[in-house]
């Protein structure tokens, strides 16, 4: 089989080491993917199935009076109608989602409201017809009275004293201890380390700033989908595209108050996520929409609703203080940052507030992070959730000092880096981690060495951290006859994971990445295995295929300990063989095939909940014109570098990098959500949202940096995330760079960035 | 309802003959009518080109035509690419390039790329870049997708030489 | 012995102590020894026998999955930090 | 989707009898780039739906000595494809170029540009600053009208029930004459103009002064405007910055733009003069390039 991706710039440092790892073979699923075979959520199609529509509210905050379907369930064609009403009750309780966890109250009300809409797009009624344009009429006779409330849009207006509230049983709970009076502030969280005083009292330089990031959408390209069947055996069957087809089980099964082991959930091929589809909208209602009509029903979402109803990533204030001396170390630094959560607790500010200065060495530091209701759809994760924002401010903080100090940005993120042994703020101490090989990749790149000329141009240069997570994964492996290996794995695949898991298996066995056959499955057909996110799916199930491939070893030493009729302590795996006593040998494929006739069948399993995900790092620089008659930013040149750990497939790896540089590159220039006073975006199609096209970029460079992972048998580091974190900063400081113009606030749009400008002139 | 109507045209060099109604669009028809669902909508507005097919050789978002404009048309869809005997070149590239993660634009992109080396068989990457404007791609960066259609363009080259 | 690090929340309950030494074993002896030394800090941690919603446990700088049965060594560090979610 | 019927007249009396006898329920349908989507957002609930590309008049392209006649219905990728368009109009094959992308340009027409009537079309400024006519049939017959009238705000247009814009008429380009089109997108394609403007002038034979100008602006009021000022007051004056400069002041003065999610007021109005700057430089350079032959 041919392999892939022609190598840009420099091939990893663990090439050469593994026969299989590091190579870039074919992925086992593309052949559907360019033929338009692959299957993904809304190409499920079954017999008998109905499509639904959904009626979702105009109001960014009323109250429900009424909800009136009569006119709706009497036109012909219609089969049912569901409301909140034939949701189960649902109580205060808390599930623990794996990734993180959700209050089954709010997440019912969400799905579809119960007595007050929180956003518009919110939605309140379902319909399943004959076809879609009846259902879709129908949505329209329904018939809703509201009783409008002021809407709040904006973190900063929602934590005044005397702001319209969202809910009333939010008070604000700091680890704990929750306050005397409703607020729309759920959480208030701490960090502090050293003694902060004295460490801004040492800076020779201070530098303090106010920044406001908008809400951004992950974009994926496919909306939300379900299709569901309600047996009448009381099996319910989910076909859609989620990040994790356990956790929508659990979902599912909780908001229809039915146990697991009544759901089972197909996973469909998904197009993109990005942190988006890990929380369930869709799989409730058609559930009960098939329930009712005795037919499986779909839903599927249009762009709007995709924009309006689903979870974005947090619009958010944030101010950073940070204190130098004159030699360049940091001797102090603060965050307040205020993240809005949408209609529901929950935003990503306690991992922004972990991450805000997680790239450096901080001796005294104090962060304070909110979590704050608006009336905005609910946040959900967005690639390395509440970094990009918080990098944002911190990154254009530090290039302000190394300005300041006259200090190269180089050199200062090298002298003040986050390496082993040094402790965070939120109290941790890192492990090996590669934040300094990152710059040095990018101080010592061709890129950075050449000096950039010409009128309006600029450089930038940010890092950016993220965690990454471990979590549950399960992976199954039969032994062909013929050699190859059926590998199943619950990890739904969204960037050619399966090729990664496979190619950790094959490297195991010593066979080769096209000898694997992978395939993702439901979720009575595997063991639990949390979600596709968190940048944990090579990691973590790779870790479960690779166990899988161990115990496949065992059973083939065990075999050929019989066929040649000696102990198993003298036989031994290695090189894809089985070897024994006195030049005894069977290669994989010779045993597999006697494996077939000798004994039980070969079946490997593994089952992983790896704790050390190994936290990574990238460095990013980027050259920018800015066009100062319209406030326009042209990127000219980017180069990304970043800790692999080991680069698995690293065309995929560099394809993660590309893609998150890019959304990157979006949330710093272009994207937003645009309300107007009565709290509707006003660009909820791509039109307006405007997410970069291919004529909008140049070639992304890549520099894959390789510090193994120690928890890692292979030593992979998650690699999906952390690079959407650097490029909104690294952008603001070549603008900078470019006609001294600083800018503070997110999107640095063409209106903003000119008004800026002309301020300037 | 307005009556329904048949439409004869030809998808894939095969003549198909099916029922809509006139305010069902071509994307419609193919994925619900016709189960052909490897043309995929992203958008329903013509911004994200994830539905795009070549009716009489010109691309065209398949959303923002209705099935009824189709009669007496030729039509190409993801599913008449490869030929019988393995892959076209572009699909190929994109394979070998790693020009898709999810998948879901590929099949609107390689339909994008055809129409494209049809009229220009050795475009820059300029010309790649703004004639694939059309098209969205949230995970790749749109860099290996280049990357495979310039692939393309040069083995072009080659077996012209 | 392993060392808690108190969260500034809960510096309150422990007159300002950032950092307390303890003799345990697990997460959950941890907590009883803290509750112990320091009543309403438990109440604070945990719920119905489990770690509260929304927080996590990180032991010598991994967030543990195994929660109150997490092995302590004796020369663990336990951090009380808000759990995160990925993309 | 609203349900509609749909309708395919082969004439232009056919199709001129059906749109009066649907008075204002109907819509006509041309590439239906905008109008598919409009009735899928509930904007339009038409009855009938009158596809008119069987129309093989609107089809055409004709150049004569009188100038350039173009089918309503034509696409935009005929229109930049056509090299004579290029070479003499090339403000329309600037704007056709830039609609949307290259799916969007199989379908959609000037025309229908025109007649959606939208405040930011991009082709609008261009025809006006080439001086183009809207020819319209109708049950009374034919009639003309000039662009820069035929919207009267958003969405709207001098179409009276029953009428039809069959053709977009443009007289013939003198040598030394050059014309442009270009807008403000915050990305590179696939937006919708902040500001467009669209110029078109004519040189003398020493191509350093200004015999006649058109200028045009979109996206700054509630229609695309014929820049009248600016354009006249360039006639006669020596081609420089001073004439520039005073082209810009004179259409940054009748620019009446709103805030919205793609531009603020002061943004759009102080890009209204540097696109006027950018579309005449442009557009004399052409001027200058083209010497008649």
């Amino acid at each position: 089989m041919a392999t892939v991706g022609k190598t840009q710039g420099q091939e990893p440092s663990t090439n050469g080491q593994y026969k299989v790892i590091g190579t870039r073979p074919i992925r086992h699923d593309g052949v559907d993917k360019v033929t338009g075979r692959a299957r993904y959520g809304g190409d499920t199609r079954l017999a008998g199935m109905l499509p639904g529509a959904m009626l979702r509210s105009p109001h960014a905050h009323a109250k429900l009076i009424s909800v009136d379907t009569s006119k709706a369930e009497a036109l012909p064609g219609v089969r049912a109608v569901v409301t909140s009403a034939d949701l189960p009750d649902a109580t205060d309780k808390i599930a623990n989602l794996g990734e993180g966890s959700v209050n089954l109250k709010h997440l019912s009300d969400n799905v579809l409201a119960h007595d007050r809409v929180l956003y518009r797009g919110h939605a309140i009624a379902a319909v399943a017809a004959d076809d879609i344009h009846i259902a879709e009429e129908a949505v329209g006779l329904i018939e809703v009275e509201y009783e409008l409330l002021p809407p709040v849009m904006n973190v900063l207006d929602a934590m005044k004293a005397d702001a319209p509230l969202l809910h009333d049983d939010i008070k604000t709970n700091d680890l704990g201890e929750t306050a005397d009076q409703l607020s729309n502030i759920a959480t208030h969280i701490r960090f502090e380390k050293g003694d902060i005083e004295a460490g801004f009292a040492a800076a020779d330089v201070i530098v303090e700033r106010e920044f406001h990031t908008a809400t951004v959408h992950q974009g994926y390209i496919e909306p939300h989908n379900a299709t569901a069947l309600w047996n009448a055996d009381g099996h319910i069957t989910i076909w859609m595209s989620t990040q994790g087809t356990f956790t929508a089980r659990q979902q599912t099964a909780e908001l229809l108050d039915v146990p697991v082991s009544r759901v089972k959930v197909v996973p469909m091929e998904i197009g993109g996520g990005f942190g988006g589809k890990i929380s369930v909208y869709l799989p409730p209602v058609a559930a009960i929409l098939s329930k009712k009509t005795g037919r499986p029903v779909q839903l599927l979402m249009s762009r709007t609703d995709v924009f309006e109803a689903t979870g974005p990533t947090s619009g958010s204030t944030i101010r950073v203080k940070m204190g130098a001396d004159s030699k360049g170390r940091i001797t102090a630094a603060e965050a307040w940052m205020a993240y809005e959560a949408g209609a529901y607790p929950g935003s990503p500010v306690g991992a922004g507030a972990m991450c805000v200065f997680a790239c450096y060495d901080v001796p005294n530091g104090k962060v304070d992070g909110f979590d704050v209701v608006v009336n905005k759809p609910r946040t959900n994760a967005y690639r390395a959730p509440g970094a990009t924002n918080a990098a944002f401010a911190t990154e254009t903080v530090v290039d302000e000092i190394c300005e300041k100090l006259k200090l190269d940005p180089a050199e200062f993120r090298i002298n003040n880096a986050a390496k082993e042994g040094v402790r965070r703020i939120d109290g941790p101490v890192f492990p090996r981690v590669g934040m300094i090989e990152t710059v040095e990749a990018i101080r010592d790149s061709e890129h950075y060495q050449t000096p950039l000329e010409g009128k309006h141009r600029g450089r930038g240069f940010a890092t950016g951290f993220w965690f990454n997570v471990g979590l549950k994964s399960t992976a199954q492996a039969t032994v062909n006859s013929d050699g190859t290996v059926a590998l199943i794995e619950g990890s739904t695949d969204i960037g050619g994971s399966r090729a990664g898991i496979a190619m950790q298996l094959a490297e195991t066995l010593g066979i080769a990445a096209e000898d694997v056959v992978p395939t993702v499955v439901d979720t009575d057909s595997i063991g639990y295995t949390d979600v596709t996110g968190g940048s944990r799916v090579t990691f973590a199930t790779g870790w479960a295929a690779y166990l899988a491939a161990k115990d496949i070893q065992g059973q083939l030493i065990e075999r050929a300990a019989k066929i040649w009729d000696c102990d198993v302590a003298k036989i031994d795996y290695k090189d894809g063989a089985v070897v024994g006593p006195d030049g005894k040998r069977f290669t994989f494929k010779e045993i597999a095939a006697e494996a077939q006739t000798v004994g039980e069948p070969v079946i490997g399993r593994g089952s992983a909940d790896p704790q050390e995900p190994g936290g990574a790092f990238g460095t990013h620089l980027v050259d920018v014109e800015v066009d100062i008659d319209t406030g326009k930013v042209t990127v000219l040149r980017y180069t990304a570098a970043q800790d692999a750990g080991t680069a698995i497939h690293p065309a995929y790896v560099e394809g993660q990098i590309q893609g998150g540089v890019v959304q990157g590159i979006g949330w710093g220039l272009n994207e937003e959500y645009y309300y107007d006073d009565k709290g509707t975006m006003r660009n909820s199609t791509y039109l307006d949202y405007r997410m970069p096209t291919s004529y909008d970029l140049p070639m992304i460079d890549t520099i894959i940096v390789e510090v193994p992972n120690p928890g890692h048998p292979y030593g992979v580091r998650g690699v999906g995330e952390v690079p959407i974190v650097p490029p909104p900063a690294a952008l603001a400081n070549a603008i900078y760079n470019a006609i001294g113009t600083r800018m503070l606030e997110l999107p640095m749009s063409p209106p903003k960035l000119l008004h800026e400008i002309l301020k300037q002139q | 309802m307005a009556k329904k109507r048949v439409v004869t045209t030809t998808i894939n060099d095969r003549q198909v003959e099916f029922l809509c109604q006139p305010r069902q669009t071509l994307l419609e028809s193919l994925r619900d009518v016709l189960n052909m669902t490897g043309t995929k909508e992203g958008c329903t507005n013509g911004n994200c080109g994830a539905c795009t097919v070549l009716m009489d050789g010109r691309p065209v978002d398949s959303c923002l035509v209705l099935a009824v404009e189709a009669e007496g048309a030729h039509l190409e869809t993801i599913e008449g690419v490869a030929p019988s005997d393995g892959l076209d070149p572009i699909q190929t590239a994109f394979l070998e390039n790693a020009a898709l993660q999810c998948g879901i634009c590929t099949p609107g992109f390689i339909m994008a790329t055809k129409s494209l080396l049809a009229s220009n068989p050795h475009p820059t990457e300029d010309e790649i870049r703004f004639y694939l404007a059309g098209n969205l791609c949230r995970c790749t960066g749109y860099d290996k997708i280049v990357r495979a259609v310039l692939d393309v363009a040069e083995s072009r080259e080659e077996v012209s030489a | 012995m392993p060392t808690a690090f108190i969260p500034p929340a809960l510096r309150k309950l422990t007159g300002d102590n950032d950092r307390i030494t303890i003799e345990a074993h697990t997460v959950r002896e941890a907590i009883a020894e803290l509750e112990h030394k320091y009543p309403g800090i438990g109440a604070r941690l945990t719920a119905d026998g489990a770690i509260k919603p929304g927080l996590a446990v990180a032991v010598d700088g991994n967030v543990s999955s195994q929660g109150m049965l997490q092995k302590l060594q004796p020369d663990s560090e336990l951090h009380f930090l808000p759990a995160i979610g990925g993309g | 989707m609203h349900d509609f019927e749909y309708e395919a007249p082969t004439s232009v009396a056919d199709a001129v009898e059906l749109l009066a006898k649907h008075n204002g329920t109907a819509r006509i349908l041309a590439g239906g780039t905008d109008l598919i989507d409009q009735i899928r957002t509930g904007r339009f609930a038409p009855d009938v739906v009158i596809d008119i590309k069987k129309l093989d008049a609107l089809h055409r392209i004709d150049m004569s000595s009188d100038g350039l006649s173009l089918g309503a219905v034509v696409p935009c990728y005929r229109i930049y494809g056509d090299e004579t368009i290029c070479r003499d109009y090339s403000a329309l094959a600037d704007a056709t170029k830039i609609i949307g992308g290259a799916q969007i340009q199989s379908r959609a027409s000037v025309g229908g540009n025109l007649c959606n009537s939208g405040p930011a079309a991009d082709s609008t400024p261009a025809l006006i600053s080439l001086g183009a006519k809207a020819v319209i049939a109708g049950p009374d017959g034919i009639r003309e009208v000039p662009v820069e009238n035929f919207c009267t705000g958003p969405g709207k247009n001098v179409l009276q029930p029953g009428e039809l814009l069959t053709e977009l008429a443009m007289p013939s380009r003198p040598a030394h004459s050059g014309s442009h089109y270009l807008r403000f997108i915050p990305r590179n394609e696939m937006d919708i103009a902040v500001v467009g403007v669209g110029a078109s002038v004519v040189l003398d034979d020493s191509g350093e002064k200004i015999v006649s100008a058109r200028i045009a602006l979109g996206a700054v009021a509630a229609t695309p405007l014929f820049a009248e000022e600016a354009s006249e007051l360039l006639a006669g004056r020596p081609v420089g910055d001073e004439a520039i400069e005073a082209a810009m002041a004179a259409t940054r003065k009748i620019a009446t733009p709103i805030d919205d999610m793609r531009g603020t007021v002061e943004f759009r109005k102080h890009v209204t003069g540097v696109l006027t700057r950018r579309s005449l430089e442009k557009a004399i350079e052409r001027a200058r390039a083209n010497t008649g032959s």
